[in-house]
């Protein structure tokens, strides 16, 4: 495939989730979407470069932070619009909301706020895979501060024994909430993996969605042979924790922190490219927005359905 | 020890031990269905957890029953993950203790996941764990934690006292049920023989309540391993005073038959709650509140509570003995329940309900 | 909102938000007692917890109040150990259902270290949980453990339903109260402003129940926001109907004041019990199961329940706004209780509870 | 000191530990002893050479298999038999029994049967330690099987980060209950432990009471600085994994697996000492029996005390 393509591919898919938190930011003063958003505004590329390198029926497991991958997956505007709203139209009738989306007929299981939670998962899901055969692979993706709870431990010992198609993908903003990943880890998250026996690999570069793209397949080569893998991608986290706003202003962090990764943000940067496909997917949020807002609110009827 | 259990409409009956029932099913499971898989610590030694997986990693290969590391959380968070991809997993503990440590897992993702997502996912799978009790299992080896995990919602949680409610329930559960399963096995029960039926049942053990003896004068409702201790109590005060006990076994205890209960409180008036856990914010409580809500007068006087003492469980066994009600204590509260406090009936000697397991060679 | 709170004989009033009075009584014990330290994920953060915990990372060092990783069960087993040595730990989860990570060092070891081992060591500590609710909090953000937690003997669990009953009940609990503490603060009610003594009032709030406000005609048996729910459901029908409403605030879930209780449904002879959480094997529960014991004839007819709907929490907002029962619902409870299903008195419109409380601006 | 005579104190307490053991294998058949015992046999010099290197006010936290460190740091006989005994006399009153042995007053704290609880417990009182400035140290011992717990990656990571002198203390007998640790772990655990930047090192000469004696001071002094260390010891467990039998018989493992560390057991080698102590001891151990037998069961009293 022309490279060019590919860039172009992955660049509309990573301005399509910028596009749609920023009309999220939009939105929120309207009380439409009634629940915790945690953006991924900066962390676009990571969510891109991973699923891109995936095939459709791949699974990844994530966090309340997953608007990106829920995306970049393939999942439908329309549904989650509808979900964020709270309607019956959404992926999971409104049941979920922005923290636990879902898009399991592409592959993005249940997204837990649970912070380390769903990281078992994968490797269950990598276990089944493993024992029937299955060229498939499982993704775990998860925050820095995720690899701070024992399950994380667990996770990797059991996949290192188990040998099972597992990619550890941590995202690395370098916070969880407001702390600082140096008041929280002793740990190299490399050289902790390794003593696992399990291949590690970070990348700085976690802007760019091709050479994501390219760490990913190098990664699933290992993976798909059967041997777990940590991907840690360094990332930027522009906006607040959880919320539609900044927070430099809090005095916890500098806005400098961010204008390094601002400095080479492709979507900031490839303006030309941004004004060429802009147009179209605002025409797909806005669509997806109305989709949403016509589709009913889940009654009553809805209340007790669907618990055992 | 030797006890009469509800009449089988089945004429043909055999001798399976708890133990033996488990693992009859286990391997059916096995047999049956090739997405179910048994992980837990142990499962695959000789000892094989009490003797209910044993040979079974030998009969299926290591990729379907296999041990773990020490993982409560992690192993929890494995079976939920292959659960969705279609995997049918059955998980170990091989005491109820060691579950909170998996809590997490179990009450925020496994209860949670198919009503979170709106139906379109779902993680049926079987948890076990074992209660124990008996020879010095002190404080952090002798919880019941039934009622913990029946607050909440997307749990079914269930405790079969027999090996015919293995035989019956388990392969209801396993791969047919649609959500996550707690079942809550009681160690005393292990080495006990039982009488099952040697075909299907006619009407197999429900995952719910059932009657587990007929009777008009007391209605006692009991879990596990109280179930069989009502069974005794109810023979000796039928022998001894001709009082005829109905004994339900709540048997689901996330999904009783409440109208069954009620229903056979209407008929005799009086009831004694007789649950493996302590009483407070208990099985007890959650009877009295399903009385109260229908009808509070639907009782002559106040109903009999027997369960653990509000207390850790003590590792002497001179304490022990008295933490646990005895078969004294299970028959006074009857009698005092049918005929007052002053019923002037003798009532049976034994000191500690263990004795009676260890007595116990059946098979009835 | 204005919700009138039992009279105080002091006369000098104040007022403080919970979050104020929580911050404060930080403060004070860590001004007073050297040994007290406050760890939890986001303490010393700019936030610091809901603002119950601003500024005391930089008044009293990072020794004292400071960060922790992501670690439930480690950051509770250090506590533990600390405690051990006679320090004062005092832990956050921001949200309740957080504590399921925290459960073994909870309830295998916290609650029972002291009988486990005849007496000769305790920790004593404060674990704090926040519950969540409204704003989509969804199902894995809104739990309320307290039946969980008072179910485990050990275990002390207070529910502290204003800012009175933080600046009474945390110094008797803090340094002084010889075993660990479960505090269950609920995220509604950090930002309500209430009014609290000024001094050391004559009567504080003990750490068992207390009536919030008296009545004749109905008890209502409260816990938490529910408190609050159930004092302006009163004031409604005081208005409306003249009907005398007493409402208790269990306040304590592991050892209210059970004579109390019992001693105003005598009296009133109805009963409306008002949780935050499920009513399956929940506060309710145990409510009826003392009633029973005693007396079930004591109520004229059966009691009215409130909780969360028997599901996961749902995110979508109009599903939340009926998962819990409204001031519609519990001025219906109440009047039904009174007057019978056919009282015919008008009832409030309003749809949601959070809407109450965000129009809420107090002080009372 | 003469090196002699600290030989002659370590192994005094070695063997006491063994034959307090052998005696409970002895008394056992009688239901003396009413509660689940896990033995140390084979493994008595972790417990001595460790305690021995160790104030008095230094903390030990320890699990269900702790008769040696009781003994080893000090606790009462008498009051060690009627705790097993299920007697008034008995350290907990007989409420505790031989899995949650303690002896605050030597400074070996509450035992916990739930593997790896206490690690954290040895943490937090390093943590007070070190924010009053004390110099004295919290040992956490555990074994090979502990390490696998999700709580355990916690506890390094605060450890290492809060510089508490803490020493984690790893009883390595290559087994939990029947499983292999090549079955269960993908780790190293030196390896482990130094990507939390914490020193470790492992002792394969568990036999050894003076070498682990040494190397415990040698750690202590990094964790008196201030630093966690991670110390290993390689050790024979002799016994079934709880209860009072050989368990060569269920074909599980070898008794070659034992024999080595058989032939190097000093208990076993240097008959010579043993018959030269073993009369006083054997002499402590019948009064320490005695006392349990004559001490009280406790009775009704005794069950609802000491709950809050
Ligand atoms: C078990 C648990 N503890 C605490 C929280 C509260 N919390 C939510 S997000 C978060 C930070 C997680 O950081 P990280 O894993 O790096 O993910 P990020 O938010 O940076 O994407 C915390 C502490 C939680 N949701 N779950
Ligand atoms: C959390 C927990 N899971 C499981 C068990 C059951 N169990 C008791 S001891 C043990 C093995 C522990 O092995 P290790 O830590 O190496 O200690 P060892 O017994 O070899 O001294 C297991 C799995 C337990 N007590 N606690
Ligand atoms: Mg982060
Ligand atoms: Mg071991």
């Amino acid at each position: 495939m022309d490279s060019d393509e590919r860039y172009r591919r992955l660049f509309r898919t990573a301005l399509t989730i910028r596009l749609v938190e920023e009309r999220i930011i939009e939105l929120y003063p309207s009380d439409r979407i009634q629940s915790p958003v945690h953006l991924s505004i900066g962390q676009e590329a990571v969510a891109v470069g991973v699923c891109d390198a995936l095939n459709v029926d791949d699974l990844v497991f994530a966090t309340y932070r997953s608007h990106g991958f829920y995306i970049a997956k393939g999942g439908s505007l329309p549904k989650m619009f509808a979900e964020l709203y709270g309607r019956v139209g959404g992926v999971s009738k409104g049941k979920a909301g922005s923290m636990h989306l879902s898009a399991p007929e592409v592959g993005l299981m249940g997204s837990s706020a649970v912070v380390a939670s769903s990281i078992p998962h994968a490797v269950g899901a990598a276990l089944s895979f493993k024992r029937r055969g299955s060229s498939r692979v499982a993704v775990a993706v998860f925050g820095d501060g995720a690899t701070e709870e024992g399950v994380y431990h667990e996770s990797l010992n059991f996949a290192a024994l188990m040998k099972v198609p597992v990619l550890f993908l941590c995202e690395d903003n370098g916070l969880a909430v407001h702390s600082f990943k140096n008041a929280r880890q002793s740990y190299n998250l490399l050289e902790h993996a390794k003593t696992f026996g399990i291949e590690a690999r970070r990348l700085d570069e976690g802007w760019d969605m091709l050479a994501i793209r390219q760490a990913t397949l190098d990664a699933l080569s290992v993976v798909r042979a059967g041997r777990p893998f940590v991907l840690e991608i360094a990332t930027g986290r522009y906006k607040e924790h959880v919320g539609v706003g900044d927070d430099f202003h809090f005095g916890y962090r500098n806005a400098t922190d961010i204008d390094a990764w601002k400095a080479r943000d492709p979507l900031l940067l490839d303006e030309k490219l941004v004004a060429e496909l802009k147009p179209e997917i605002d025409r797909e949020i806005a669509a997806a927005a109305e989709f949403a807002e016509t589709s009913p609110f889940p009654g009553r009827d809805e209340l007790l359905t669907d618990i055992i | 020890m030797n006890v009469s259990s509800k009449e089988r409409p089945s004429t043909q009956t055999r001798v399976l031990s708890y133990a033996g029932a488990l693992l009859e099913t286990m391997d059916s499971a096995l047999a049956d269905h090739p997405n179910v898989f048994i992980m837990g610590q142990g499962v695959d030694d000789f000892k094989g957890i009490f003797g209910s997986t044993t040979g079974l990693a030998q009969k299926y290969g290591a990729q379907r029953v296999f041990d773990v590391p020490l993982m409560e959380e992690g192993m929890t968070g494995v079976a939920i993950g292959a659960a969705l991809v279609g995997d049918y997993p059955i998980t170990t503990h091989i005491r109820a203790d060691f579950s909170f440590l998996a809590m997490n897992q179990i009450v925020n993702l496994a209860s949670k996941y198919r009503y979170m997502f709106g139906g379109i996912m779902s993680c049926p799978m079987l948890i076990r764990l074992v209660v124990g009790r008996s020879w010095g299992q002190g404080a952090q080896h002798s919880q019941s934690p039934q009622a913990t995990f029946a607050h909440y919602p997307g749990l079914t949680v269930v405790m079969p006292s027999t090996s015919q409610a293995i035989v019956d329930m388990y392969p209801q559960i396993i791969v047919r049920h649609p959500g996550p399963v707690v079942s809550i096995e009681h160690r005393l029960l292990y080495n006990l023989d039982f009488s099952v039926s040697a075909g299907t049942p006619a009407k197999p053990i429900p995952l719910t309540s059932y009657v587990a003896r007929e009777g008009r004068d007391v209605t006692v409702v009991a879990t596990s391993v109280m179930v069989l201790e009502a069974l005794r109590a109810a023979q000796y005060v039928a022998e001894k005073a001709g009082i005829e006990v109905e004994v339900i076994d709540l048997n689901s205890i996330s999904h009783p038959d409440w109208e069954l209960v009620i229903g056979s409180i209407r008929k005799t008036g009086r009831l004694v709650i007789a649950d493996t856990s302590w009483l407070e914010y208990g099985v007890a409580g959650e009877v009295c509140r399903q009385v109260m809500m229908r009808d509070p007068a639907m009782l002559r006087q106040a109903p009999a509570m027997l369960g653990m003492a509000a207390a850790p469980c003590p590792t002497a066994k001179s304490l022990e003995d008295i933490y646990y009600p005895s078969q004294h204590e299970t028959v006074e509260a009857i009698l005092t329940q049918v005929c007052g406090s002053r019923h002037g009936i003798e009532l049976p000697v034994e000191r500690s309900m263990t004795e009676g397991y260890k007595r116990f060679r059946g098979p009835f």
